[in-house]
């Protein structure tokens, strides 16, 4: 037996998620039990006292996102965590928080879907929904976590860009990263990097809180800081308040685009394994990665170029860097629990214009590193 | 000394919606073409019903430095 | 008092129509702040969507215009953040009652400190005049043509029942009542409503030939009864009348002030 | 290369086997420096029915984080046990509760089997304690875990209160272990 | 009676934990049927998710297993496509009262022809003992690890105020008043709740020490009064108590009675 | 002056909807009040008790759409309507919809988004949302009319194909169509070509709510019919009843998916106008394509080829009918009121192998036939 | 080729401007047998602030509903015909409220200026006849549609009970059109 | 004719919680090693609290064709 390193802790993914949000600076936890997402809540139930901070369940998911946002205008860096099914009653909120772009972590275990599906078991099915689940065309920043270290890691990283692109974040996890116990060696917290919100250098008759300005990231005021502002959910301008004028919709909303497409390079995060000779790519996130790094080892033991590109942020998409990385390949292979979405957007990076197999499975098992290793050894 | 309230109307904001003129309880105010106007502002009792009830913010009445409020 | 200095002056004149009393009622909470003699920089004003829901639009606090019905789940999540802000939540029937309703319970369940002035003009005013759950029975609605089939919330005996701890309600014509319970909801400790009937002559009035806005406040006038006399009197004699007083008044421990008890016990027993 | 080795911890809901799975992957995590997962399948539903629990032991990484190729097997009920012996690999340890598991699969592995809960019940006077039994009886046989290792992860893990009842209970298990090994001789691992 | 011509033996046996109320609850439900003599066919089960409302899974009706909270919409709508089915909503407190609060309140002022079956077990079993809106205050839940710091609703309380027609509460331990009043929801036109406390030993008795099913079944008995004697008690007496009875049971057109009266009225005025 | 044809009527889109629905046999309708679509409710209240039909103001949309799952289960077709954030509310039940099998008709009269938006202006922000808006993978069908008397004729269709394949059919209006009032001949009934679920033919103890049968569309039973099965949106077998064997779910959920691509040719319409010969393909659907339209003709009444290919259906998506029909063309435009949504999914069908130029905006103005003319004649 | 016609009507929310474009698209399609669309813009929320209302008619297929090239404007406050003037064609018509716009913008168009609102509250007591009033004129100026298709069209659309006061309304509207076009001479169309 | 109640317990569906061992105003169940056992029911007087009471549908009681209710 050796002498245990306090900073190794086995955790699991949920816990990992918890603890990280207090390293991040949050003070402000929403949420509504549902599994596999409930040990968020259980944990910073009894963590967040401690801290100062402020836990709350609230009487649905709706209400959940909505004293979210409420607490992050307060000044608080809040968090929710919810499933599949609180996901869905989450968008519209979400979309306010897009708009109004109040920074916060929705935080999302994935589960069998459609609708109440398998509620303990894990699926990738909200890939698209991620992206598209509230209603008007918006911008949104999704990371994906493979292990309870990258989940810990990746939390953390979902409050820094919320903070620094004031915008919504979701960490898209799913029930096996969520209830997998693993080693975490945690990070001091110098190393995380903590980024705070942009506050107002303008005195409060100067303060456009949806200015347009360089960074096309306005500085945010907290309520009670001074600066009286208004918040809304309606189409606005610079000051924040209604407006029906198109040009200044249209400049305010391509902005909001803007904000996320031009830092994408920023946000985008990828890891290749083995990809600098392969002739047969994977693609993968969250869990089923781990399933295709094992198959991709297995084959290069074989003698078969395989090579592995794991998404760490699924939206903004990497194209460019699917792209480019699959540019020598002869066929790529996208494992994901579902039926294809992001093997999808891979069609769109790669323009169809090589064969994209994909190896899918949606009835609460994951996929094996098998079943990804025939996938690259098949004749096809 | 002024000794009678000063109403003021402020046109801009009024949508002639006739509250003023029906809830004062000395009906100082009388329907013009498209606005009140204050027409027996003598009668004022600077009770500032008028004031409040205005949907409007369109009414403003300031009250004699030492309103007579036994005045009839 | 001077009530220019909380306005936004440049969203003025206001939109709503003319004879609406929101305008009214805002001018009643105005007044209340102005008595308390709050800091503007301390006050956030939320809402949800409709008519009533623009009001944070024209006021000089701070102010959030929610979703539909959300408005009290966004100003629990201020408030606990930010313990210091007074938040008043404005709402309307529709947006409180029927999309907000659970949210509602829930706050007066919790007793959050958090005051909520509800304008009850019974119907959705501003998508133009929809049944709303508050809407008398039998009256029109543009989705009851035929007369509205259902009975009405009574919104100050939910309150009740849900456990805040103020509750009144008054009408626009009542205007020294309802500064009065105003102020009173704003120096509650916990969850406190006012309920202030209002008149909206175009989504509703037309529709029910109730006439102008003055017709629908005279009415106002000649329909309500204080509590006290109220309780003398029998359900026919209630039947249409407008019951006005403070339903609640009571002392219990808020939501911050629990919360804060039950994390300093644990925090002691470590 | 790196080892790797699999256990897979199965039962009905309830019978405390995913905290099984927890103490003896933090004991060869945190205390003996490896690495190792911990992973659980439910029911159809979050309680009831067969529940599996799996722990992976490697020095290595560890990607594929399930069972595959499971080294020892402990099944205590016959339908966990007939659920979830598919992926014993040859030559595998099933351990079996002895009364619980009548109907032995047929199959190329080695059975262990033991009275685990009777054991419990009439030792210790708690049904409940069986799990930690079985974790003796698992860190014995496998020898993948060093048994200090265990009771300190045991005790880190157990409810405050029956910390020693479980450490009662796991030197039980590795009694019993050591009782069938004298008995039939060593286990090929 | 023979419970077994109402269940899907297949199904059997179910899930419940040992000793969790919820199989008293469903025959109680069952006894109330088959007394009544109602085709089965005739019967729709509607419930939403939690552990009570597994129940619709186990027996042989029509029955509807819908989105957590939702169930009272549900039956709303199959209630007024079929008129002819008996609609029977079974939910936990949770489902009912908390995601579900909002549908609740509108079912009772509705009025509409529906039965609910309200299992309170003081908790959200199913996903493993979350606090709820009628846990105790100060009692424990894995989301309220120091207490929970809010005051629970007094569902029939709250469904009185929001409008029901019968509103009755009761326990499991007192089988022979669920019965009965089961019977009476059933029979009553509009819309109906009992409310009966259960024991969840798994997710709430053991975190809160209050013993096996058995304990918490005898604690019922203990602290259970019926409502006459309850008004006879001092606020400090009825601590900790449980008021059982009939709380409601007034006679008020149901929603469909209403909805086809106003329709007649306007064929009629055509 | 002319004597008028009683069957011309001079009717908005949303009327037109609602009396579409009258004709398709749509009994129950429940509904909350939302800009732009209200007046489908509305009109519904009116009308639906005249046929003897039930209208409901529901509490909220999530009741709504429970509502009118439950109606339709009681054997009632059934519609909701809604915009924007009602339709973002109403996504978890839609996948209860979805799920369960269950025929009903959702209509979205689009306005902009995101959040509260632009009430009162039209967008088609919720191309992706309506495929994607709720959690887990599920199969959708979408259809966009573009004139009112497309909006009756499609809200018929909605229906039939509800019916038809036991499924939600989502209407996707916006808010320029919804209240543009134009001329529309209603079609005499026996036109419609009314189409109402297949009820079973086995008896009660031999029905299977969710066979797997040669159509892979299983009969409905209507609750109260004598056939007491289980409906639940937890993954579930050929019983309804839930499972957790992953062959079952799997197989299962194939055939959801399934049972609605292997009839995509009887769902995907689309039209063209000019195709044949042109070498520059416009893309638009909805009211967008009126101004496409106008672009064309002006084009060609220029010297220009231009065509125009028109999606009917959004979703199961017109990818075939585009490839080829896009395959002679020098350029495609897609013109949308958002920021590309489509368009990323014409790329997709046509391999990103030659431009595809995006006309869009999002500030609640339409597209004028002037925009998407420049960007026909636009050298690039 | 086919003709088309396009009418703005803009005022303020609740002028009845909608309406007004729903009779005359009616009376163009239902009763003279044309094709014809109606829309309408809201301002920055349901209601208030500028509004307008729209209406094209053709004898062919019409694509694009919007107004673009305006043959008669309608602008019965000057914020709107401000703000709607920028698509009225060359040598189109513009028709104010001679009391509520009295800055009329520069352009190459025909200017027909009538007090409709104050013919409306005198000659008819009510104000909220202003509409039909304009309707008469623009029916007469246009030429566009008959004036008996209007006349029907006005019956199904107006409010039961009001249709004898709207019906006069419109024949106000035609007169004063009328007496303009014989004070200013004929319009150029 | 039978005399005493016929109880049976359902093993099979039984999960042990002792209900109907606790509340028999009787006493006429004893806890077995897992499943209780009728262990008195001549002491039986048909009330049929444990069948209502059982959870879980696992007792059957059939009282005697004529009951004897006085019985001790
Ligand atoms: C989710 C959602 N549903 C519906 C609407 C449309 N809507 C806006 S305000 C409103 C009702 C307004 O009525 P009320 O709350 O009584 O306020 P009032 O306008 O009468 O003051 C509705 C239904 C919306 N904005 N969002
Ligand atoms: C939208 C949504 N949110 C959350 C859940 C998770 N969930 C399932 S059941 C439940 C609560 C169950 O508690 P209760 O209704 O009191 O019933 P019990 O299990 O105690 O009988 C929750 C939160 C869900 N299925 N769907
Ligand atoms: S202050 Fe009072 S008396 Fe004076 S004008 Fe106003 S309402 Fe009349
Ligand atoms: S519609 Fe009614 S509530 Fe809205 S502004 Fe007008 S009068 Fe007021
Ligand atoms: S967890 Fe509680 S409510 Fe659920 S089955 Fe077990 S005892 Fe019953
Ligand atoms: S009450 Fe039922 S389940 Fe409980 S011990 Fe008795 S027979 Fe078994």
């Amino acid at each position: 037996m050796e002498t245990p390193n306090p900073n190794v802790k086995m955790w699991q993914g949920n816990v990992a998620c918890a603890e990280a949000a207090l390293a991040a600076g949050c003070r402000f936890f929403a949420g509504y039990p549902i599994t596999p997402s409930t040990e968020i809540a259980e944990v910073l139930s009894r963590r967040l006292p401690m801290v100062g901070g402020n836990f709350i369940q609230m009487e649905d998911e709706i209400a959940a996102m909505g004293a979210t946002i409420g607490a992050s205008l307060g000044g608080a860096k809040a968090m929710t965590a919810t499933s599949g099914p609180g996901f869905s009653l989450k968008q519209e909120n979400i979309g306010f928080a897009v708009m109004a772009e109040v920074p916060c972590v929705i935080v999302n275990v994935q589960r069998g879907g459609p609708s109440t599906g398998l509620p303990t078991h894990a699926a990738q099915g909200e890939v698209m929904q991620s992206r598209w689940g509230t209603h008007g065309d918006h911008p949104i920043i999704v990371l994906s976590p493979c292990s309870v270290r990258e989940t810990y890691d990746m939390t953390v990283r979902a409050f820094n860009l919320a903070e620094k692109y004031r915008t919504p974040v979701i960490l898209l996890s799913d029930e096996l990263v969520g209830h997998l116990t693993e080693k975490v060696e945690v990070p001091p917290i110098e190393q995380l990097g903590i980024v705070n919100r942009k506050k107002p250098l303008v005195s409060p008759d100067k303060y456009l809180p949806y200015e347009l300005n360089e960074s096309d990231i306005p500085a945010m005021a907290n309520f009670g800081d001074g600066y009286r502002y208004h918040v809304t959910g309606l189409a606005h301008d610079e000051t924040g308040f209604p407006t029906n004028n198109p040009e200044k919709i249209q400049v305010q909303l391509e902005r909001l685009n803007r904000k996320i497409d031009r830092y994408r390079d920023d946000i985008v995060e990828i890891e290749t394994h083995y990809t600098e000779d392969a002739d047969i790519l994977v693609i993968s996130f969250g869990s089923t990665a781990r399933s295709a790094r094992r198959a991709v080892i297995n084959a290069r033991e074989k003698g078969i170029k395989a090579g592995l590109l794991r998404l760490k942020t699924i939206w903004p998409f990497p194209d460019r860097e699917i792209e480019e990385i699959s540019a020598p390949v002869r066929k790529i292979i996208v494992a994901e629990m579902n039926l294809g979405q992001i093997a999808h957007e891979v069609e769109w990076a790669t323009r169809r214009s090589k064969p994209v197999v994909r190896v899918n499975k949606i009835n609460g098992e994951p996929i094996t590193p098998n079943e990804i290793f025939n996938a690259i050894i098949a004749q096809d | 000394m002024k000794n009678i309230s000063e109403i003021t109307i402020n046109e801009q904001w009024c949508k002639s919606c006739e509250i003023c003129v029906s809830f004062c309880p000395k009906k100082v105010y009388e329907m013009g073409r498209f606005y009140p106007i204050a027409a027996r502002p003598e009668d004022c009792i600077a009770c500032k019903l008028c004031e409040k009830l205005c949907p409007d913010f369109a009414i403003i009445v300031t009250a004699p430095e030492k309103p007579d409020l036994n005045k009839k | 008092m001077d009530y220019l200095q909380y306005l936004r002056l440049d969203k003025m004149p206001h939109i709503w129509c003319d004879g609406c009393g929101h305008g009214i009622i805002l001018k009643s909470i105005l007044r209340s702040i102005d008595k308390l003699g709050w800091d503007k920089n301390d006050i956030a004003m939320v809402s949800g969507i409709g008519c009533s829901s623009r009001t944070p639009g024209y006021v000089d606090f701070n102010t959030l215009h929610t979703t539909h019905g959300r408005a009290l789940a966004f100003a629990t999540g201020l408030k606990i953040a930010n313990p210091r802000l007074h938040v008043i939540v404005v709402s309307g029937d529709g947006d409180a009652t029927a999309i907000g309703g659970n949210h509602f319970i829930h706050a007066a369940r919790r007793n959050i400190d958090v005051t909520m002035i509800i304008y009850n003009n019974y119907i959705y005013g501003m998508t133009g005049g929809q049944v709303s759950p508050t809407t008398p029975s039998r009256k029109k609605a543009s989705t009851a043509p035929y007369g509205n089939p259902d009975e009405p919330f009574d919104i100050s005996r939910l309150a009740q029942a849900a456990g805040a701890a103020y509750v009144a309600r008054s009408t626009v014509y009542h205007v020294g009542r309802t500064d009065k319970y105003i102020e009173q909801a704003l120096t509650k400790t916990g969850f406190s409503v006012v309920e202030v009937l209002t008149p909206c002559p175009t989504s509703y009035g037309r529709r029910n030939k109730e006439g102008t806005a003055v017709d629908m406040m005279m009415a106002q006038k000649a329909n309500s009864v204080g509590l006290e006399r109220a309780k003398n009197m029998s359900e026919e004699e209630l039947e249409g009348k407008i019951i006005t007083g403070v339903f609640v008044d009571k002392d219990q421990k808020s939501y911050l002030t629990r919360y804060n008890e039950v994390v300093e016990q644990a925090r002691n027993a470590k | 290369m790196a080892f790797r080795y699999e256990v897979r911890l199965s039962g009905s809901g309830g019978q405390g086997l995913i905290l099984v799975g927890k103490v003896l992957a933090e004991a060869a995590a945190i205390y003996d420096g490896l690495n190792a997962t911990q992973s659980q399948s439910y029911g159809p539903e979050a309680r009831g029915g067969a529940s599996r629990s799996e722990v992976i032991i490697s020095d290595g990484d560890i990607d594929y984080p399930k069972a595959e190729n499971i080294d020892i097997l402990l099944a205590l009920t016959q339908e966990a046990c007939d659920k979830y012996i598919v992926d014993l690999k040859e030559g595998g340890v099933l351990l079996i509760d002895s009364q619980m598991v009548t109907k032995i699969p047929e199959g190329n592995f080695q059975v262990v089997a033991i009275p685990i809960i009777q054991s419990a019940v009439e030792r210790l006077g708690k049904f409940l304690v069986s799990n930690i039994i079985a974790l003796g009886i698992i860190t014995k046989l496998s020898g993948i875990v060093s048994e200090d290792s265990v009771k300190h992860a045991i005790r880190s893990r157990v409810p405050k209160g029956t910390e020693e009842i479980n450490i009662t209970a796991f030197y039980t298990g590795i009694e019993l272990a050591q009782k069938w090994l004298d008995q039939n001789g060593p286990l090929n691992t």
